[in-house]
């Protein structure tokens, strides 16, 4: 079990990590979010022993790694640029990490078939028939599979990938996040997983951790952030569009769609939704004017101006700018938050 | 941002082995020497120093030596600069072989080099010095810039062509910020040999020109007369030390893009090839005519020289083919110690890690041989290397330790530069993947270096087998080497001496050529392999 | 400690230049007679090799130096780098060539550097081949002498002395009207002799006049193959200045008994035969048998140039400096 | 206008792209999808003049380009992997193809456009302050946003994005989008934008361009190209999730749902459904085993077992592996394909 404590890092001037507290159990999988920038790759760096810590604490089942070298603490990292070896080809890439720990087969860790293992994880990112290619003569999506499959090859006893799928396609992508899932929770292998695709960390992880700016903003089980992101901050991040500034009276936040529970005894309150949250409908409470319409493939989405404020609203079909529509809001859905 | 490498006693090895190895070789001898100029009555008295900045005569020498070298080093590059680019960019048929005739003129003495040059009318004036130094050095650019040449990472160049820039513009704006470290290392060298260079000054420039290597020959060797040499020695230094600092600026920050090499990315296509021979035609005329002219002499009488190659001339201690293995025995040996004590070097001062002055001065302090007289160093060696467990004055490793001083410098600056671009995300994911740092080194570092190894191993067997001014100081009739027997055989009048010296020159040649032609076919199977097979 | 003997062999250590070389028949036989067995270091030129001597005196290099020559010897003798040695064969040698009174050098050949010259160019030319040092300034011989550079080389050096000894004050004026007339100098005796001189076996040299040694005409004929009739150069006696070579015993060296055995072999019949053929050089005992070609071809002349060697010790420097502002700038 | 004709690219043995067609017009946004591997990539860079096609003309305007060397042709080309130049700063990069177009500065007003230009750019994707900094010390996100400022720079006449926003966070993501957009549209700049994120393909793009191992598999409008995907390949990569092989009659296709007009004279037909158009429904009409769930934010995705073979379908809820559910479809927005 990996546990971080208070963790920061410093680059010259820039905080990247400020304070950083974070567990992650066996088998478990944390999703770490944040804007660019916001000290997600630092914060695997750091875990892989790549960063010193300018304060803070890195345990390993209660003991510190400190002092272990990167190469000690079989902790694995998928690199966000990959990293490949420019040198080696893909089989090479691959069980480079096989040939390193194979030096010293152990009597209980008996030195593994390399090749076997190779192929099966190139049969796992689907690049069998790859192995004698040059890296840099694959297309960026074979290159990024290819550090996955050396990231796995060697069963690290903590994974920790930094945007493993952002530059393959939707279908190769579902197919890999759900072998991931697989391998994981077969391995029972801690898991900290940097992504951009809020699709991806919703779907694959226990817990989500979101960063800001260095700061740990937000760390919960994955459906309780999504429902209750704690900060107006998060709830953005987390696709809340539209914000609304509402009055409050009898602990009651008054919507135009119907009345929610107030979070705390001020007088207004912040109320989000996420786009799919509000609805263009002929009954819609609130009257709206359209501004922008965007195709999104199975709805529109469409920028509207109410008396509240603009909106972000779903439809079934497209409207002309300027044409005024209903808007019904899921107030189930919203999210509520001091102003 | 680094990976700690844990074990500094590891690196204090690497790092102390080859200091102390120039320490004791070099700077003690050579302190000591000076120290004899300096020292009078217990007191330091630099005094002279000042005499020789203050004597025209003695400051037209320094201004001669600095201007004849700085403009040997910009001719070098203008002649060697396209070649190395089409070199190190095209696939054609004859490459690795003309890359072996560009490295030949590295071994041959400058006696029998002079004798070609004038049978071609260039002597005597500061453009058959030039031309000379041009002809010793062009190889020296050739290799060391193409071997990072040819690890550059393409695609900024792409980059820069799709956002407008020509191909001059791309080359001046992308490649040569990329190439500056190993542009600076190779002028470097080549601007420090031009300016200790002793018998080309000698022999092609005629007695009018003095530079500060001459005068220190003849304080030192002639006249005995220390001070005035320790002096001149100084000035010398301080013109080196200067000018490696110039170097070190130019040389830049780090760039993390050097990759494997890939040999000759682009073939030569019909319109390219006018292009390419274009851009090889000053190197290839400048080399090849002395070379060939060389060749032809050899020849004369029936090629006496080759038919007696065995014999011992009268009076002489050894065959030409005794020199020759004698010196083929010692060039293995400084080959090994230059290499190991080279990449430990080079390794050392690029691990990630914080740069403190210590590793900088390293840098510096192995290129400093080349920048100080021969004579300097072979007088400091008498006058050191007197009592045990030292006794070497009259060891036969006295002759591969010098040689692999000068060698030494040609390591460091080649590979350096490569090591400084191996991009350190390539060794933190090694170091990931549970290779421990002698692993990350030999997985990363070495396969990227393996070609500028390859070629400084080459340029210090080379030096080795040509190296003359400093072996004449402490060579022994059993372990004569081939540049000197050559020079002994040159000294004595008769056509038969005349012929042996001319023969050994070309075979020493020729076994220069072989050994680039090896070092260039087996660097590229090399990479070529690891594409294909890993 | 230098001279390094191994196990019991006895090894006396001789430090020379590099001209130095001796047939191994000869050295083996003063193996045989003393049980000396000799090493050779070679440490440069005539002056580099003193200068190392000089250098290294605290601990000598080796037990003997061969090769000082008249023009250095006051130098090793002001350096007192030699120890007191009375050869056995001493009173025979000739007295001029005893330059040192003290008993510490002892002489064992000496040559001649002469002008020499192309006899084929001159034939072909029917111009008659000059015979003195003035004759070099007259105009039917412009540019056609190549001289070394007596900074960087002792022949270049010898040949200097030679005009001092010739035209004493007047030395400086005779080498300005050489100038005018179109001497050549270059750096070393290998670049004049075998670059410039036309006379060379092979050379491309195109000047039929260099300085070089009385030996050297036999030389030419020693080593082509096959061997001519006649010399194709010649020396001429009048420009000849003398050098002797000198040997010693160094002081504090580890094995003095050898080096006095090695001097006197120097001296003995055996060594001073062989000295024509390996060095080119002439012995200084009398009634020593010159090979055949020596005594065909080579010139010994009767009354050649000389300085003393306190002479050329004391204005060495001086020489060099006024030549090369004359000569050179 | 850009014009590709029968471009083919040839890497050794590989055929990357085989005899493509294309045209981009003034204005036009062109998405290129395809999965890794598939040649988006190649296409981009032969476009540039980077890659020599083997056959295949490509003109702009009517002429041909093939004789004009890349600087020439005033292409503008955003690379997959950035290819920043490492020597340079943030700006340095930025300003370098406004430097070479041979802007003089002026003795009054030195270089005034380029500054001006570099700040613009920069404020765009949100990197203002970050001239000086060095690239190799930009995060992920940061570094490709400095990749594509660099493009934008010099406003190129055709404008080539390879995933330019593959590394960056949603809510960037969706503010450059819309930049992006504007931007195109207000310069008339033809695009040729790859990307994996169908969302943004499909929300950017007027024509949208589908390539299969080299070659052109389905290229039409953006719309057309949704509902009518085509050929199964294509489908599958839009997102056809559940494939059913049903029987024909009376040139109507027989589903569980309900009729659909069959595409051709055969006696079956394939057809295929997109998660979001399956859904888990009380009054459904095939009757479902529970396989996988899977937590997708605002809904839930679940693999199950049908008499007609798997399906995958949206629920509004989680359900227990092995429960029994009603599946309903949207037939309307089936796609119905040769079987
Ligand atoms: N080597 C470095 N030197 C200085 N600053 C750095 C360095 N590496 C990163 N930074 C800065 O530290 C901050 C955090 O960077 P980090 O790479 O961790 O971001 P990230 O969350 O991974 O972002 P992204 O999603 O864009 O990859 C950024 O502001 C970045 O500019
Ligand atoms: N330099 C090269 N040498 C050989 N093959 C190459 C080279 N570059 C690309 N390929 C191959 O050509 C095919 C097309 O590559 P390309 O880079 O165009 O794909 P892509 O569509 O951009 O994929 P991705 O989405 O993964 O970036 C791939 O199979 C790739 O392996
Ligand atoms: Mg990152
Ligand atoms: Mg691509």
């Amino acid at each position: 079990m990996l546990r971080v404590t208070a963790l920061s890092v410093r680059y010259g001037e820039t905080l990247a990590l400020d304070r950083v507290d974070l567990t992650v159990g066996r088998g478990e999988i944390v999703a770490v979010l944040g804007a660019s920038g916001s000290g997600k790759t630092t914060l695997l760096r750091a875990i892989a022993g790549l960063e010193h810590p300018t304060t803070g604490a890195i345990t390993w089942d209660g003991e510190s790694v400190a002092h272990t070298p990167p190469h000690r603490r079989g902790f694995g990292l998928m690199f966000q640029d990959h990293a490949l070896f420019s040198h080696l080809d893909v089989r090479g890439n691959v069980e480079f990490g096989l040939r390193m720990r194979g030096r010293r087969p152990r009597p209980d860790n008996p030195r593994p078939d390399i090749s076997a293992r190779t192929r099966d994880v190139l049969d796992l990112v689907r690049l069998a028939g790859f192995e004698r290619r040059r890296v840099d003569q694959l297309s960026g999506g074979e290159q990024q599979r290819v550090a996955l499959a050396r990231t796995l090859a060697p069963s690290p006893r903590l994974l920790m990938l930094d945007e493993p799928l952002a530059s393959v396609d939707r279908e190769q992508r579902e197919h890999l996040a759900s072998e991931l899932h697989r391998i994981i929770r077969v391995a029972a292998m801690p898991t900290l997983l940097v992504t951009h695709d809020l699709d991806e960390a919703f779907t694959l992880a226990d817990v989500v951790v979101v960063l800001d700016r260095g700061r740990v903003e937000r760390c919960g089980p994955a459906r309780t952030v999504w429902s209750e992101p704690g900060s107006i901050t998060v709830a953005r991040f987390l696709g809340v569009a539209t914000e609304l500034i509402l009055p409050v009276a009898d602990r009651t936040v008054r919507t135009p769609w119907g009345p929610l529970p107030a979070p705390a005894a001020a007088d207004r309150a912040w109320v989000g939704f996420r786009p799919g949250d509000l609805r263009v409908d002929r009954r819609g409470a609130v009257t709206a004017t359209v501004r922008e319409v965007w195709f999104r493939r199975d709805h529109f989405l469409l920028n509207v101006d109410t008396e509240f404020g603009p909106m972000t609203a779903t439809g079934p079909r497209s409207f002309d700018p300027g044409a005024t529509v209903g808007i019904h809001a899921d107030v189930e859905a919203a999210v509520v938050l001091d102003a | 941002m680094t990976a700690r490498v844990p074990i500094w006693w590891g690196r204090a090895l690497l790092l102390g082995v080859p200091l102390a190895f120039v320490t004791v070789f070099f700077i003690w001898p050579v302190g000591a020497i000076l120290g004899r100029g300096f020292v009078v009555r217990g007191g330091v008295d630099l005094s002279p120093v000042g005499e020789v900045l203050t004597n025209a005569a003695l400051r037209r020498v320094v201004g001669f030596t600095i201007w004849q070298a700085a403009l040997s080093t910009v001719a070098t590059l203008a002649v060697a600069l396209p070649a190395t680019a089409v070199l190190s960019r095209y696939r054609f048929r004859g490459r690795a072989l003309l890359v072996a005739v560009l490295t030949m003129p590295f071994v041959l003495p400058t006696v029998v080099v002079a004798t070609a040059f004038r049978a071609l009318g260039v002597h005597g004036s500061i453009g058959a010095i030039v031309i000379a130094h041009t002809f010793f050095n062009v190889a020296v650019v050739v290799r060391i810039v193409g071997a990072a040449w040819r690890g550059l990472d393409s695609r900024e160049e792409d980059a820069a062509r799709v956002l407008g820039a020509g191909p001059v513009r791309t080359f001046v704006s992308v490649t040569l910020p990329a190439l500056r470290p190993a542009l600076a290392a190779a002028a470097s060298i080549v601007f420090l040999f031009c300016f200790t260079s002793f018998g080309v000054i000698l022999v092609l420039g005629g007695p009018r020109f003095a530079t500060l290597e001459t005068e220190i020959y003849r304080q030192t060797a002639q006249l005995l007369d220390l001070r005035t040499a320790a002096a001149l020695s100084v000035v010398q230094l301080g013109a080196v030390v200067i000018a490696l600092g110039v170097a070190g600026v130019m040389t830049g920050r780090n760039r993390g893009s050097h990759r494997l090499p890939t040999p000759g990315k682009i073939p030569a296509r019909i319109g390219s090839r006018a292009r390419v021979a274009a851009a090889l035609a000053p190197a290839i005329l400048l080399v090849a005519t002395p070379l060939l002219s060389l060749v032809r002499s050899s020849l004369a009488h029936g090629g006496y020289g080759y038919s007696h190659l065995g014999t011992t001339p009268f009076g002489a201690a050894g065959s030409p083919a005794d020199a020759l293995a004698t010196s083929l025995r010692i060039a293995a040996v400084a080959t090994i110690l230059a290499v190991g004590l080279g990449l430990a070097l080079a390794t050392a001062v690029t691990r990630p890690g914080r740069r403190n002055r210590v590793v900088r001065l390293a840098q510096s302090v192995v290129v400093l041989p080349l920048g100080v007289s021969a004579v300097t160093v072979g007088f400091g060696f008498l006058i050191v290397f007197d009592a045990p467990p030292l006794n070497l004055r009259t060891s036969w490793w006295i002759i591969p330790i010098a040689h692999a001083l000068v060698a030494l410098p040609f390591v460091v600056r080649g590979t350096v530069p490569i090591l400084r671009a191996i991009d350190p995300r390539q060794r933190e994911a090694a170091a990931i993947l549970g290779a421990r740092p002698w692993q990350v080194w030999r997985e990363i570092d070495l396969r990227l270096i393996g070609r500028a190894t390859a070629v400084a191993a080459g340029f210090a067997f080379a030096i080795s087998l040509g190296e003359f001014g400093a072996t004449l100081f402490i060579v022994r009739p059993e372990t004569t080497t081939a540049p000197v027997a050559i020079f002994r055989f040159l000294s004595r009048p008769g056509a038969t001496n005349v012929d042996q010296a001319m023969a050994l020159s070309v075979i020493l040649m020729g076994i220069t050529g072989v050994v680039a032609l090896i070092g260039e076919r087996s660097a590229n199977t090399r990479s070529a392999s690891t594409a294909r097979a890993g | 400690s230098s001279s390094g003997s191994t196990s019991g062999a006895r090894t006396v250590t001789l430090v020379t230049h590099d001209s130095f070389a001796v047939s191994k028949p000869v050295l083996r036989a003063f193996t045989t007679a003393t049980g000396w067995k000799v090493r050779i270091l070679k440490s440069g030129d005539a002056g580099a090799a003193l200068n190392q001597v000089i250098l290294t005196k605290a601990a000598p290099l080796g037990d003997v130096m061969f090769g000082v020559d008249n023009t250095f010897l006051t130098r090793a003798l002001d350096e007192d780098v030699f120890a007191s040695f009375s050869a056995r064969n001493l009173k025979e040698i000739p007295r001029e060539f005893r330059l040192d009174s003290t008993r510490r050098a002892t002489p064992i050949d000496f040559g001649d550097v002469c002008v020499n010259a192309d006899r084929k160019w001159f034939a072909d030319r029917r111009l008659p081949i000059p015979k003195t040092l003035r004759e070099l300034t007259g105009s039917q011989y412009r540019d056609l002498l190549v001289v070394e550079n007596p900074a960087t080389s002792s022949t270049g050096l010898a040949f200097v002395a030679a005009t001092v000894a010739e035209f004493d004050d007047g030395w400086l004026d005779y080498w300005d009207r050489l100038r005018a007339n179109g001497v050549k100098v270059v750096d070393g005796w290998e670049e004049a002799y075998n670059g410039e001189f036309s006379g060379a076996a092979g050379s491309t040299g195109t000047r039929p006049l260099v300085v070089s040694y009385a030996s050297s005409p036999p030389a030419e004929v020693f080593f082509a193959d096959p061997q001519p009739e006649t010399a194709p150069t010649e020396a001429l006696d009048a420009t000849c200045f003398r050098q002797v070579e000198f040997a010693g015993v160094l002081r504090g060296a580890a094995h003095p008994d050898g080096a006095r055995a090695l001097i006197d072999f120097m001296l003995s019949r055996r060594f001073q035969q062989d000295l024509p053929l390996t060095m080119f050089v002439v012995p200084v005992m009398p009634n020593t048998p010159l090979p055949p070609v020596f005594r065909k071809f080579a010139t010994v002349p009767a009354d050649p140039l000389t300085l003393t060697p306190e002479r050329i010790g004391r204005d060495r420097r001086d020489w060099i400096s006024q030549w090369t502002e004359h000569v050179l700038r």
